[in-house]
């Protein structure tokens, strides 16, 4: 029924907005497929992004809208739609997509069309194969995956069993971990990669189990984290200390009973802008963050609105350029973001978190 | 080694009664019918929903399965039975068809969000050494009484003796005055109800999406063709074979071969696993592991 | 707009090969392929794979075709002595055992992450004249393949197959040996999907094992139960029209401003409701088979 | 006799504990009509299986042209020229009655011929439809034939693989009368062309009509082989008839 609720909302929404004809950039997310959940987290990022902008004055003095269209999780789907985007919708940016190994073909051509492209949750570091104009406004894993090393090498860890997802995000992550762990001295006892969707995941938690780690360091989306962490508490495996990269997306669904005390990382959204951002977002969706991919989707429209108004044009060259001005420091609410020369985001401050009495506090 | 037991157990049982149903409307409808793995996943929905809207867990998870029972007969009536008088393998895409419908409705209703009970949740009992925990405890039960009721049904009512007979010969069984289509109507809401009961049963123990039912289809035509498809209690041997092969991969460390501590398959081999035996039983055994061959001519 | 409807014709045309090399199995030689997206993958892989060692295209075109004829010869073969709808079960298994291979084999395959940066087909021309030249390919590269079909299923191996679907003991008994006719059938199409998704991996730059889910197969199903089974122009007409649909759905969304999850669950229920609707209202599909054919004067 | 094309000796068969043939020795001639009779249930059913690559022997051999084909699979036996026809032919609803008359000729149907074009002779097909009568439903789908029309179209199928021996099950079961004066015609013609034929039929005035010699099993052996003529004053026939199928009157 909220669902339906919802998109009674949405429909009167777009229905309120579409006469303005000004400037329109695209988006294509995952809405349904087995990425759906943070396809959704990452549209709420955006609608806040866009009222936000159009409360305090819009872009070149009209409105900014988005068109978003569902990549269904399929490469060809994608495809589709940014072909749509571009030369339909003649957008001149495009935010998008979720997994890697989508980002990838869809940048590809928006670097053909001569597009700004902005990347907002693919963190496989392949994607800095992509040429033109293209920009990660998330940290790829090779900046994530090597703090959590520290952190956890910090934490005592020498010998750690690592579960990720079998996705070129849990595999790029998962690689990061490992060779800066082992390059700071720990063991890496077993690293096991799982399918997604399924209804168990104690199979993997026992193959785990046979290393004896002194700690479990995972991560995984909320469908399957609810999974692991419950199977990882009915198996006892919780006296272990669990260490979790984006610690807010891997407890997200979980009983507060099985999180219990798990210590990890995630990415800093309460910067000075950022904590109002999570009080609108709370408000407006009745809920914590479903993952945390929602900030780098605000960012990006965020630091697309200004350098349209930077640029003073609707030009994806124009827009580029003053992205790139803009990018050298913008205080975002993923914290501070710098671009470096093949445009990829490359810091990104982290918090060290852990769970306790059921939230996520610092550490 | 205990823990090995109770592993398959689990497993087994989170096949078994959908392999069951599975089994058992083939006898009567000779095709497999797809969307009876997505009346697992509706099962388990309905019950979810039902809690949710305030009745405990044990009423709500008898009418999700009587419900799915309903919508089973209903969709029996006014779909299967008419491809099915076109053929089996078109009943069978018609099946197909039916479970992506069914999929697209649970994406508007519930969206893609996984799903829970809201149940409380203990730490694992240790028994011989193996954790098992008081749900999975619940589940190996209740999927015992549900199998022994439907052997029970199955041999010692006259029910059961209609099915039998007119899964093996529905002619015969209609010129002796057996009612078939009623038969057959009793069997389509048996199995949705066991499959449904199966679904509730693994979201007992964890969670269901949509993906859920697409997920668990082929280890469950795995378990119910070992079986020999149309042997419903072929089935529960099918799936307690199907838990051995998929704990024993993913359990049998290849590390002491290679020289090193641990080397594990990837767990996702777990399920390949399973439908490499899917295919070697049809090769071998088309029938299934149960059924003594008898070859036509 | 015009390079939208480039790209749209392009993935018509592609979808228009797996189509017919569908139908060929499946409307013409009564083969109940549920795995026709691992036949699609293997000359994806072809390409990536010669990419990715730096083979050459050539050897790109040798491996697609190694490939797909190995798998189709394996369908083929555990099929010998299989009822259609078990060999339909097991040819879905034997998918995604490909598919899981490809996901967890990341030494050879690029694992979950798939092998990006394939060069495009024609890369010394760019944008428009480059999309032009794709699609003039894709054309014809369907044009032939639709053309062989055609001369195919008019020789007396076309008879053959034709026969082996309606009467297979009676094709046997005048002769014919039933699993050289499967093989020639399943590797002869397996080629027209490879060569699919040969240009598909060129064409999109990009290739990854979610490119293979089983759900890819069933729209194709659902492209030439639409069509009209044992129907080439049926196949290809089924193509065109459920991409176009597809294609052109997010528009009619931004119309009517519907929520984007609509588009999915239209998807699903564009794909099951045209499944449904056409094996019960009109089996025969929108162009229907042709009993006698041009040939018989 | 010359070289008999086919010869069974010492087959024996069964399906569980039921003993179906046992130790069964047959000839057939080049060129000879030979009837196989029996009550039903003896087996005759089961010897066509066994001849031809539907069922395999227990035990015995059995040669055909020369070959040993005992192991053969159907469609080898089929194209070393034995074919057989079945007591209740289904024919294909999608496909005409010519679709199927060009396609029973599987000689040289490989992977190589994959594409050419088919070179069957539509005058062959038109002047062995025109022979059986059935020209005016060239056109029909096979499938929706009569029972009778079938089997003359099963016939002629056989006949189209060019073979040198053509088992019949029952030609004459369920076929109008009118058509049984025009199938017996059509075999003479058959075995003009010098095509021996093996045919299980229960129907005598067919038998005498047609058949040169005849072979009765009962209870899975051979209890006569001898001019029909004279299957009426063999004891055992008489008795194996009258004493287990009375009601079938079959013997005239």
């Amino acid at each position: 029924m909220k669902r339906l609720l919802t998109y009674a909302i949405l429909v009167a929404g777009l229905a309120g907005s579409a006469h303005a004809k000004d400037v329109t950039i695209g988006a294509i997310i995952p809405l349904s497929g087995a990425s759906a959940t943070q396809g959704e987290d990452q549209r709420r990022g955006m609608e806040l992004a866009l009222e936000k902008i159009n409360v305090n004055g819009g872009v070149l003095g009209g409105k900014l809208s988005i068109i978003t269209e569902d990549s269904a999780g399929r490469a060809p789907t994608a495809l589709d739609a940014a072909k749509k985007l571009v030369t339909v919708d003649n957008v001149p940016v495009l935010i998008g997509e979720f997994s890697s190994g989508i980002t990838i073909p869809v940048g590809e051509y928006i670097a053909q069309q001569k597009k700004v492209h902005l990347n907002v949750a693919s963190t496989s570091i392949d994607v800095r194969k992509i040429k033109g104009d293209f920009y990660s406004v998330i940290g790829l894993d090779d900046v994530s995956g090597a703090f959590s090393a520290q952190d956890a090498i910090d934490r005592g860890a020498k010998k750690v069993a690592v579960i990720a997802p079998n996705n070129a995000y849990g595999q790029g992550i998962a690689d990061a971990f490992a060779k800066k762990f082992k390059e700071l001295g720990g063991e890496v006892a077993a690293s096991i990669m799982y399918t997604e969707g399924q209804t168990s995941y104690r199979r993997e938690l026992q193959q785990l189990e046979k290393s004896a780690p002194d700690m479990y360091v995972y991560t995984a989306y909320g469908k399957e984290s609810a999974t692991i962490n419950r199977e990882a508490f009915e198996l006892g495996l919780t006296d272990t200390p669990w260490y979790a990269m984006y610690i807010t997306m891997c407890t997200a669904d979980s009983d507060p009973k099985y999180i219990e005390g798990q210590i990890g990382m995630d990415l800093n959204y309460v910067g000075p802008s950022g904590a109002d951002y999570q009080a609108a977002y709370k408000k407006q969706y009745n809920g914590d963050f479903l993952s945390t991919f929602n900030g780098f989707a605000y960012d990006a429209v965020m630091m697309a609105a200004a350098a349209i108004n930077k640029a003073q044009s609707d030009d994806p060259a124009a827009i580029a350029a003053a992205l790139a001005e803009i990018g050298k420091k913008y205080d975002g609410v993923t914290g501070e973001i710098a671009f470096d020369d093949e445009h990829q985001r490359v810091t990104q401050p982290y918090l060290k978190l852990k769970i306790a009495s059921g939230k996520v506090a610092s550490n | 080694m205990f823990q090995f037991v109770v592993d398959v157990a689990l497993r087994a049982c989170d096949l078994m009664l959908i392999a069951v149903g599975m089994s058992a409307v083939y006898s009567l409808m000779k095709f497999p019918n797809i969307a009876l793995a997505q009346y697992a996943a509706m099962g388990a929905f309905l019950a979810i929903v039902l809690q949710r809207a305030g009745l405990p867990l044990v009423p709500s998870s008898i009418v999700a399965v009587l419900i799915v029972g309903v919508v089973a007969v209903l969709l029996n009536r006014v779909l299967f039975e008419r491809m099915l008088a076109i053929g089996s393998s078109t009943a069978m895409i018609g099946s197909l068809a039916v479970s992506m419908v069914i999929s697209a409705i649970f994406l508007v209703i519930i969206g893609p969000s996984p799903a829970r009970f809201n149940l409380e949740i203990t730490r694992p009992l240790r028994v011989l050494g193996a954790r098992i925990t008081e749900h999975q405890v619940l589940s190996l039960g209740i999927t015992a009484a549900a199998i022994s009721v439907f052997a029970i049904l199955l041999f010692k009512t006259d029910l059961g003796r209609c099915m039998r007979a007119t899964a093996t010969n529905n002619l015969l069984a209609d010129a002796t005055g057996i009612d078939t289509r009623k038969t057959k109507t009793a069997v389509v809401a048996i199995s949705a109800c066991l499959a449904a009961l199966g679904g509730i049963i693994i979201t007992m123990k964890g969670e269901v999406n949509i993906q859920t039912g697409l997920d668990l289809l082929l280890p469950v035509f795995s378990a119910a063709i070992l079986g020999g498809l149309g042997n419903p209690l072929g089935a529960v041997g099918g799936a307690i074979v199907i838990a051995m092969a998929e704990t024993l991969i993913t359990n049998v460390n290849f590390g002491p071969i290679l020289g090193q501590d641990l080397v594990f398959l990837p767990a996702a081999y777990a399920t390949a696993g399973s439908f490499v035996i899917l295919v070697l039983t049809l090769l071998w055994r088309p029938r299934g592991l149960f059924i003594s061959e008898v070859k036509r001519v | 707009m015009f390079d939208f409807l480039i790209h749209v014709l392009i993935m018509c045309c592609l979808y228009s090969m797996l189509a017919l090399s569908l139908n060929l199995q499946v409307g013409f030689g009564g083969l109940m392929n549920f795995g026709q997206i691992a036949l699609f993958g293997c000359g994806a892989y072809g390409a990536a794979l010669a990419y990715k060692y730096d083979l050459g295209f050539a050897s790109g075109i040798l491996i697609a075709v190694g490939l797909s004829a190995f798998v189709s010869w394996a369908f083929a073969g555990i099929g010998r002595n299989l009822q259609s709808d078990y060999w339909g079960i097991a040819t879905l298994a034997l998918a995604e055992v490909v598919r899981i291979i490809v996901t967890n084999e990341g030494w050879l395959t690029g694992g979950a992450q798939g092998i990006s940066g394939i060069k495009p087909l024609l890369p010394e021309l760019s944008g428009r004249s480059q999309q032009l030249g794709n699609l003039a390919i894709c054309g014809a590269v369907l044009l032939v393949a639709l053309l062989a079909c055609m001369r195919l299923t008019r020789s007396r191996y076309g008879l053959g197959l034709k026969l082996m679907r309606e009467e297979p003991q009676l094709a046997q008994s005048v002769g014919y040996d039933i699993m050289s006719l499967k093989r020639g059938c399943m590797i002869f199409s397996g080629f027209i999907a490879a060569a699919a998704g040969f240009i598909f991996a060129h064409y999109i730059t990009f290739v990854g094992p979610d490119q293979m889910f089983s759900s890819e197969t069933f729209l194709i199903w659902a492209m030439i139960v639409i069509g009209g089974l044992g129907n080439h122009f049926g196949a290809v007409f089924g193509a065109f029209l459920l991409q176009f649909i597809f294609a052109f759905i997010p528009f009619v969304k931004d119309m009517l401003g519907l929520p984007t999850e609509f588009v999915a669950a239209m998807r699903l229920v564009l794909i099951g409701g045209g499944l449904i609707g056409f094996i019960l209202w009109r089996r025969t599909g929108l162009f229907p088979e042709k009993v006698g054919g041009r040939a018989d004067g | 006799m010359a070289e008999p094309v086919l010869k069974i000796s010492g087959v024996a068969k069964s399906y569980g504990a039921n003993q179906v043939l046992k130790d069964i020795n047959l000839e057939v001639g080049a060129q000879e009509i030979v009837g196989l009779l029996g009550p039903n249930g003896c087996g005759k059913s089961t010897l066509l299986n066994l001849s031809s690559g539907f069922a395999r022997a227990d035990a015995g051999s059995i040669i055909f042209g020369g070959h040993d084909i005992t192991a053969w699979g159907v469609e080898r036996i089929a194209q070393a020229g034995l074919v057989r026809t079945f007591q209740l032919p289904s024919m294909p609803h999608r496909m005409t009655v010519a679709e199927v008359l060009r396609a029973a000729d599987s000689r040289g149907v490989q992977f190589k011929t994959m594409f050419a074009p088919d070179r069957s002779s539509m005058q062959e097909v038109d002047a062995l439809l025109e022979g059986l009568s059935l020209s005016h439903v060239r056109n029909l789908p096979a499938g929706s034939l009569s029972g009778g029309q079938k089997k003359l179209l099963s016939i002629a199928l056989a006949l189209r693989t060019n073979p040198k021996l053509i088992c019949l099950d029952e030609p004459t079961a369920g076929v109008h009368p009118n058509l049984r004066h025009s199938m017996v015609q059509l075999l003479r013609r058959v075995s003009e062309r010098g095509i021996a034929l093996l045919i299980v039929e229960h129907d005598m005035h067919f038998i005498r009509e047609l058949c040169s010699r005849c072979v009765v099993l009962d209870r899975g052996e051979v209890i006569a082989n001898c001019v029909p003529a004279s299957l009426t004053s063999n004891e055992r026939v008489v008795e194996a008839y009258l004493g287990s199928a009375r009601d079938k009157g079959a013997i005239a």
